[in-house]
C-alpha cells in the first residue's frame, strides 16, 4: 500500500497532463490549469520543510556542539532575521514583502544581493585558472574543443579584427569575426542540437517510467 | 628551479590577482569602443520598432542580482524602446528574485524618463509568482489564474490595460530577460510554441548558446550577454540619440576585452607549459633507453 | 546618499570582501559570510512563497475573509474549495518532519513527480525533438541569385553532417566500430567544436560580473575617500 | 514666424484635410466563428478593410460585442487601423453573441453589419496536434516495446559508457585514502529529470560506499530532493546489508539560493576534503565553481549533466564527464534493471527516427533545390510538416 497509492497518483497526474496537450476539453484542460496552481503550493510547502530542516540541522549542531558549530548560530540569526522581517513586512504593506524601505528589502539589498553576485563572480577568477590549467591540446578532441574556443574569445574582441583582416576578398570568410559568426552558427548548432534531441528523448523516455512506475527508486523501500 | 617548473606549479592566487588587475585597470581609464548590432539582435529592435502603438509588450524577469551587470541594461533598454514607441509594456517574473529587479527597473526608467506615462494604462508591474514552467503554463490558459492583483496588491480589474488581457495569447510579443531556468527556453515551449506568440530573448553570454539551435524560428532575436546588450543600445542610441549616456553596457565593453586577451595568454601559456614539458619527458626517457 | 543607502552599500562592500577571501584560502571571515548567506537565503525563499502563492492561492482561495485582514484583495474572490487538495499534500509534505508518518510525504512526491513527468513529455517532444528535427531539414544545395550559392550549401552539409555523427555518437545500442565508429568519432569532435565555442562565448558572461562587482566596490571606496 | 509656419502647415494639411471630410466608409464584410481546435471561452473575428483606411480615413477600429440579440453593442477592444482580425477570449461558453466592427476616423465613425450569432465551445480533439500524437505514439511503442522485450528476458545488448569505470574507481580511491566522497544530485528540484537520473546514479554510488565503509555526503539545494535522496540511500546500504551504517545526517539541505549552495559547499569541499566528486544532474554556473574547488584539494571528479551550457565547464575541469543522454543513460545502465536497459534501446528507436527523417527531409529538400520540380518541393514541405509544431 506504502508504495501502490504513490505510484497512482503520479500515473494519474502524468497521464492526464499528457492528455490534456491533445484535449483541449475539459475537465483535461481546467486540470491542466488547476495543477500548476497546485504545484506551485506543494512547491511552497517545500520550502517550508526547506526551513524546518535547517532550524533542526544547525539547532542540533550547536546542541551537541559540532565542529563550527558557532558559525550555526550565525546561520540560524540570519534565518530568523529575514524571516521575522519578510513576515512583517509583507503584513504591513498588503502582502508585498518586497515593497520599497520595507527592512526586507533593505537585507535584501545590502546582504543577499552582494553575496550572491560576488559568489558569482568568483566564476571569472576560476575561468582563468580553468583556462590555464585544463585547456590543454592533450589529445585530439582536447585540441579542437581548445581551437574552438580560441576563435570564438578572439572574435569577440576588436583584436580578431585587426588579426585577420589581412586576408584578401574571396578568403574573407577566414577572417575571425566571419568564422566566429560561423562556428556558431553551423558546428555548434549541429552539437547543440544532437545534445538536444538526445536529452529530449531521455528525458521522454524517463518521464514515461515514472508515469508507467517503472522507475521507482526516488520512493525508496516500503 | 627553471623556468618551466615554475610555470608548470604556478600558483593559481597568481592568475587571480592578473585576472582582478586586467579589469579594475581599463575600469578606472574607460576607453571608448563603437559597436554594430548583428542580425539577430536587430531582429528584436526591428520588431519592437515596427509594431503599431498600443501593441502590448509581454517583459519577463527571469534573473537575479547576480546577472545585473549582463541583465540589467538589457531590460532597461528594451524597456525604453517599448516604453518610447508608446507601446504596452507588462512585467512578470517566474524568479524570485526578478520582481526586485523589475523594481529596480521603474525606478531607473519609468520615474526618470517616462514620469509622463500612467502606471496601469502604459505600463503595470504584476509582480512574481512561483512555479517556474508551471506559472508560463498557467498564465498561457487564463492570466488571472495566477495575476488576480498587481505587484502591488491592487486587483486587476482595476487596472485599466489588464481589462482586454485574458491569457498570454493576447500578447503581440514576448521578451524574457532571463540567465537560467526557467527562461527564455521555458517561454518557447510553453508559450511560444504552442500560442504562436513571437518570443524573444535577452539572456547571459552563457544561455545564449543553448538557444541559437531556436532561432529564428521558434525564436525571434536574442541579445546575448554583455556584447548583445551593448548591441542593442547601439540600435537604440542610432534611432534615439538621446539616450547616449544611458547606455550602460557600451561603457563596459573595454575591460572586457582586455580580460579576453588576458586568458587567450594564459590558454597559450598553459599549452607552452605543457607542450614544452612533454618533450622533456620526451628526451629524458630517450636518455634512459640509452644508458 | 541617504543613510540607509551608506549603511547598505557598507554592508555589502565588506560581505563581497569578505567572499572574496576564500580566494585565498579559506577562513573565518568567508565562514562567517557563508553561514549568514545560507540563513538569509533559506528564509528569503520562504516568506516569497508565503506571501505570493500560499496567502492569494492557497489560504486566500480557503478562506477569504479571513485572509482578508492581511490580504484585501483575497477578499473579494469566491472561495475555492478545491484548493483544500493542494493544501493537503503541502501538508503531508511536512508529514517528513515528523518519522512515523514520513511515509506519507510520499504521496506528495508521487504528484511532483507525476506533474513533471507529465508536463515534461509533452513539451520535450514539441520543441526539443519535433522542433530541432525540423529545422534540420536544410537543403544541401542552396540557390541564389547568381546559381549555387556554394558557402551557404558547404556550411549546410557541416550542420547536417556533424548533427548526424552526434546523434551516433549517443546511440548506444550499437558497438562504435567501424563505419558506425568513425561517425560517432566525427560526432565527438562536432561536440568538442560545440564545447569550445560554448566557452569562449561564456567568458564575457563571466567577466561582466566581475565589473559588476568591481563597480560596487569602487562606489564604496568613493565613499570612504 | 508664426504665420509662416500655420501658412505652410494650412498649404500640407489641406490635401489630408478633404480626405477628412466624410467619415470613414464600413468595414464591408465582417465573419465571426468559435475558434476551431481549442479549449473555448474564445471566438474569432475577421473583417475586410474599410474603403477608407487607404487615404488615411480610419485610425482605429472598434470590436462591439452584443448578447443574445444584435442590440445593445458594447466595445470589446479598440485596435489600431490596419487590424484585420481578433481573437476575443473574454466570452462564455454556449452564449451568443453578436458582433460588429466600427471604423473611427477624424472626420466620424461608421460600424458593419453585425456577424452572429456565434457560440464559443470547447473541442475534444486538437487536430493540430495530430503529428505530435502520432510521434508521441511511435516513441511511447517503441520505448515500452523494448521495455516489454526485456521485461520477457530478453538480453539487451548496451554498449559501454566511459565514465561508468570512473564512478567505481572514484569510490576505491577515496576508500583507500579514507576521505569522504561528495555526491551533488544537480542543484534542480524533483521537477527536473535529470534529478531524477542523478538520485538513480546516487543509489549506486551509495551502494559502492556502504561496501566499502566510506563515508558520503549528500548537501542539496532542494529539500524534496533532500527527501529522496535520503529514501534512495537508505534502500541502497539495505540493498547490500549494511542498514546499521546509515544515517539521515549524511543528506542535508542547504538552501534554495544557488550561490549560498555553492558558497556552502565550496566549505564543505575545502573543510572536508573529499578524495572523489560527483556532480550528477541539473546543473547552471556553480559547476566550474564546484569543479575548480574539487579540484583544488586534489578529488577525482567525475560529473554527469544534460545542460548543454555547463558541459565544456565539466568536460574541461572534471576527469570524466557524462554527456547529455548519457546521464539517463548511466542510471539506467547502473541500475542493471532490464527494464530500464529497454526504454534506453527505446531512445535509440527515437534518435534512429530522427536522424532517418532528417536525412529525408534534407535529401528531398536538395532534390528539389537542384531541379526545382514542383512534386519534389511539395514532397519536402509535406516531410518537413510531419514535425511542425504550429500548423
Amino acid at each position: 500500500m506504502k508504495r501502490q497509492i504513490p505510484l497512482i497518483i503520479t500515473f494519474s497526474v502524468g497521464a492526464l497532463l499528457v492528455l490534456a496537450m491533445f484535449i483541449p476539453h475539459d475537465p483535461f484542460a481546467a486540470a491542466n490549469d488547476e495543477l500548476s496552481v497546485w504545484f506551485d503550493i506543494i512547491a511552497s510547502f517545500a520550502f517550508i520543510l526547506g526551513g524546518g530542516n535547517l532550524l533542526r540541522i544547525h539547532g542540533d549542531k550547536i546542541y551537541r556542539r559540532r565542529r563550527d558549530w558557532p558559525y550555526s548560530i550565525v546561520t540560524l540569526g540570519g534565518f530568523l532575521l529575514m524571516l521575522g522581517a519578510g513576515l512583517w513586512s509583507g503584513a504591513v504593506s498588503r502582502g508585498n514583502a518586497m515593497a520599497p524601505g520595507s527592512l526586507f528589502q533593505a537585507l535584501y539589498v545590502a546582504a543577499y544581493a552582494p553575496m550572491m553576485s560576488t559568489m558569482y563572480s568568483l566564476l571569472a577568477f576560476f575561468v582563468a585558472s580553468a583556462s590555464y590549467r585544463a585547456f590543454r591540446a592533450k589529445t585530439r578532441e582536447a585540441t579542437v574543443l581548445l581551437l574552438a574556443a580560441f576563435v570564438i574569445l578572439v572574435g569577440r574582441t576588436p583584436v580578431g579584427y585587426h588579426l585577420t583582416s589581412w586576408i584578401p576578398q574571396p578568403f574573407e570568410f577566414l577572417e575571425i569575426p566571419n568564422l566566429f559568426g560561423w562556428i556558431l552558427a553551423y558546428p555548434n548548432t549541429a552539437g547543440q542540437r544532437a545534445i538536444m534531441i538526445g536529452i529530449a528523448l531521455g528525458i521522454i523516455s524517463t518521464s514515461l517510467r515514472l508515469i508507467l512506475g517503472i522507475e521507482r527508486s526516488h520512493l525508496g523501500g516500503d | 628551479m627553471s623556468l618551466l617548473d615554475r610555470m608548470k606549479r604556478i600558483d593559481r592566487r597568481i592568475l587571480f590577482l592578473l585576472m582582478a588587475a586586467g579589469v579594475a585597470i581599463p575600469l578606472l581609464f574607460r576607453p571608448t569602443l563603437t559597436v554594430h548590432p548583428s542580425p539577430i539582435v536587430s531582429r528584436v529592435f526591428d520588431k519592437i520598432e515596427s509594431l503599431p502603438e498600443g501593441s502590448k509588450i509581454l517583459m519577463s524577469f527571469d534573473y537575479g542580482p547576480s546577472t545585473v551587470p549582463e541583465n540589467q541594461p538589457m531590460a532597461e533598454a528594451i524597456a525604453r524602446h517599448v516604453l518610447r514607441r508608446r507601446l504596452k509594456l507588462y512585467m512578470v517574473s517566474a524568479w524570485t528574485t526578478g520582481q526586485a529587479q523589475a523594481d529596480l527597473l521603474i525606478e531607473s526608467v519609468m520615474r526618470t524618463d517616462f514620469t509622463d506615462r500612467v502606471y496601469g494604462e502604459d505600463w503595470v508591474h504584476l509582480g512574481y509568482k512561483a512555479g517556474n514552467q508551471g506559472m508560463i503554463n498557467a498564465i498561457f490558459g487564463a492570466m488571472r489564474n495566477l495575476y488576480t492583483t498587481d505587484a502591488a496588491g491592487t486587483n486587476v480589474d482595476a487596472i485599466p490595460m489588464m481589462r482586454d488581457v485574458q491569457s498570454l495569447r493576447d500578447m503581440d510579443l514576448i521578451v524574457d530577460i532571463a540567465s537560467g531556468f526557467p527562461g527564455v527556453k521555458e517561454w518557447i515551449q510553453f508559450a511560444g510554441d504552442p500560442g504562436n506568440i513571437p518570443v524573444a530573448g535577452g539572456v547571459t553570454a552563457v544561455e545564449a548558446l543553448l538557444l541559437y539551435p531556436y532561432y529564428p524560428r521558434q525564436l525571434l532575436g536574442l541579445m546575448g550577454g554583455l556584447q548583445g546588450a551593448a548591441e542593442y543600445e547601439a540600435a537604440l542610441v542610432a534611432k534615439y540619440p538621446e539616450y547616449r549616456d544611458d547606455s550602460k553596457a557600451l561603457q563596459i565593453m573595454g575591460p572586457q576585452y582586455v580580460a579576453h586577451l588576458l586568458i587567450v595568454v594564459f590558454i597559450l601559456i598553459g599549452n607552452a607549459t605543457y607542450f614544452a614539458e612533454r618533450r622533456r619527458q620526451k628526451r629524458g626517457r630517450i636518455a634512459g633507453g640509452r644508458s | 546618499m541617504t543613510g540607509v543607502e551608506r549603511i547598505e552599500l557598507w554592508i555589502g562592500a565588506l560581505l563581497t570582501l569578505m567572499v572574496y577571501s576564500f580566494l585565498y584560502r579559506d577562513n573565518p571571515f568567508y565562514k562567517f559570510a557563508e553561514h549568514f548567506f545560507v540563513g538569509i537565503t533559506a528564509a528569503y525563499a520562504m516568506v516569497l512563497a508565503f506571501w505570493n502563492t500560499l496567502m492569494p492561492n492557497c489560504f486566500g482561495q480557503i478562506a477569504p475573509s479571513l485572509v482578508g485582514h492581511v490580504l484585501p484583495t483575497a477578499a473579494e474572490n469566491p472561495a475555492n474549495p478545491v484548493r483544500w487538495i493542494p493544501l493537503l499534500f503541502g501538508l503531508l509534505l511536512l508529514a517528513r518532519l515528523v518519522a512515523p508518518l514520513a511515509y506519507l510525504s510520499r504521496w506528495a512526491m508521487a504528484l511532483v513527480i507525476g506533474y513533471a513527468a507529465g508536463a515534461n513529455f509533452t513539451r520535450y517532444l514539441q520543441s526539443d525533438f519535433m522542433g530541432q528535427v525540423r529545422s534540420s531539414m536544410v537543403p544541401l544545395l542552396v540557390r541564389d541569385a547568381g546559381g549555387i550559392a556554394y558557402g551557404s550549401s558547404l556550411s549546410n552539409l557541416v550542420l547536417v553532417a556533424g548533427l548526424i555523427s552526434a546523434l551516433a555518437y549517443f546511440f548506444f545500442s550499437k558497438e562504435h566500430t567501424g563505419m558506425f565508429g568513425r561517425a560517432s568519432r566525427f560526432g565527438i569532435w562536432t561536440l568538442m567544436v560545440a564545447f569550445g565555442a560554448a566557452f569562449g562565448y561564456t567568458v564575457m558572461a563571466r567577466v561582466s560580473l566581475l565589473i559588476g562587482r568591481f563597480q560596487h566596490l569602487g562606489r564604496w571606496l568613493g565613499d570612504i575617500f | 514666424m508664426l504665420r509662416v509656419v500655420s501658412t505652410v502647415l494650412i498649404v500640407l494639411l489641406a490635401p489630408a484635410a478633404q480626405a477628412f471630410a466624410d467619415p470613414p466608409s464600413p468595414p464591408p464584410e465582417i465573419r465571426a466563428a468559435d475558434t476551431p481546435h481549442d479549449r473555448g471561452r474564445s471566438v474569432d473575428l475577421s473583417w475586410s478593410p474599410s474603403a477608407s483606411e487607404e487615404s488615411g480615413g480610419v485610425t482605429r477600429y472598434v470590436v462591439q460585442r452584443a448578447v443574445d440579440r444584435p442590440e445593445e453593442f458594447h466595445a470589446v477592444v479598440t485596435l489600431p487601423a490596419g487590424s484585420r482580425a481578433y481573437t476575443d477570449t473574454s466570452v462564455r461558453d454556449g452564449v451568443s453573441y453578436f458582433y460588429r466592427v466600427r471604423a473611427v476616423g477624424p472626420a466620424g465613425e461608421s460600424e458593419s453589419a453585425s456577424a452572429g450569432p456565434v457560440r464559443a465551445s470547447q473541442q475534444w480533439f486538437n487536430p493540430r496536434k495530430s503529428n505530435l500524437l502520432v510521434i508521441a505514439a511511435v516513441l511511447i511503442g517503441g520505448i515500452s516495446w523494448f521495455i516489454f522485450q526485456a521485461s520477457k528476458g530478453r538480453r539487451l545488448y548496451i554498449r559501454k559508457i566511459a565514465g561508468i569505470e570512473a564512478i567505481d574507481e572514484a569510490v576505491g580511491r577515496a576508500t583507500e585514502m579514507g576521505k569522504p566522497v561528495l555526491f551533488i544530485p544537480g542543484i534542480e528540484d524533483m521537477d527536473n529529470v535529470q534529478t531524477v537520473a542523478g538520485l538513480s546514479i546516487l543509489g549506486n554510488v551509495a551502494q559502492l560506499v556502504a561496501r566499502y565503509e566510506t563515508r558520503l555526503e549528500v548537501p542539496t539545494r532542494r529539500s524534496l530532493v533532500m527527501s529522496v535522496a535520503r529514501e534512495t540511500i537508505k534502500e541502497a546500504y539495505l540493498k547490500v546489508g549494511r542498514p546499521d551504517l546509515y544515517n539521515d545526517a549524511m543528506v542535508y539541505y542547504i538552501t534554495d539560493e544557488q550561490f549560498a549552495f555553492v558558497a556552502a559547499v565550496d566549505g564543505i569541499v575545502v573543510r572536508e576534503k573529499p578524495a572523489a566528486c560527483f556532480y550528477m544532474g541539473a546543473f547552471f554556473a556553480e559547476s566550474l565553481i564546484l569543479a575548480e574547488t574539487g579540484n583544488s584539494v586534489g578529488a577525482i571528479q567525475v560529473a554527469g549533466t544534460a545542460m548543454p551550457t555547463q558541459l565544456p565547464f565539466f568536460v574541461a575541469a572534471c576527469d570524466y564527464t557524462l554527456i547529455g543522454e548519457e546521464l539517463f543513460a548511466a542510471s539506467a545502465y547502473l541500475s542493471n534493471d532490464q527494464k530500464m536497459l529497454g526504454s534506453l534501446k527505446g531512445q535509440d528507436v527515437g534518435k534512429a527516427i530522427a536522424a532517418g527523417f532528417i536525412l529525408l527531409g534534407v535529401a528531398l529538400q536538395t532534390a528539389a533545390s537542384a531541379s526545382g520540380n514542383g512534386a519534389l518541393v511539395n514532397a519536402a514541405r509535406w516531410v518537413s510538416s510531419l514535425f511542425r509544431i504550429n500548423p
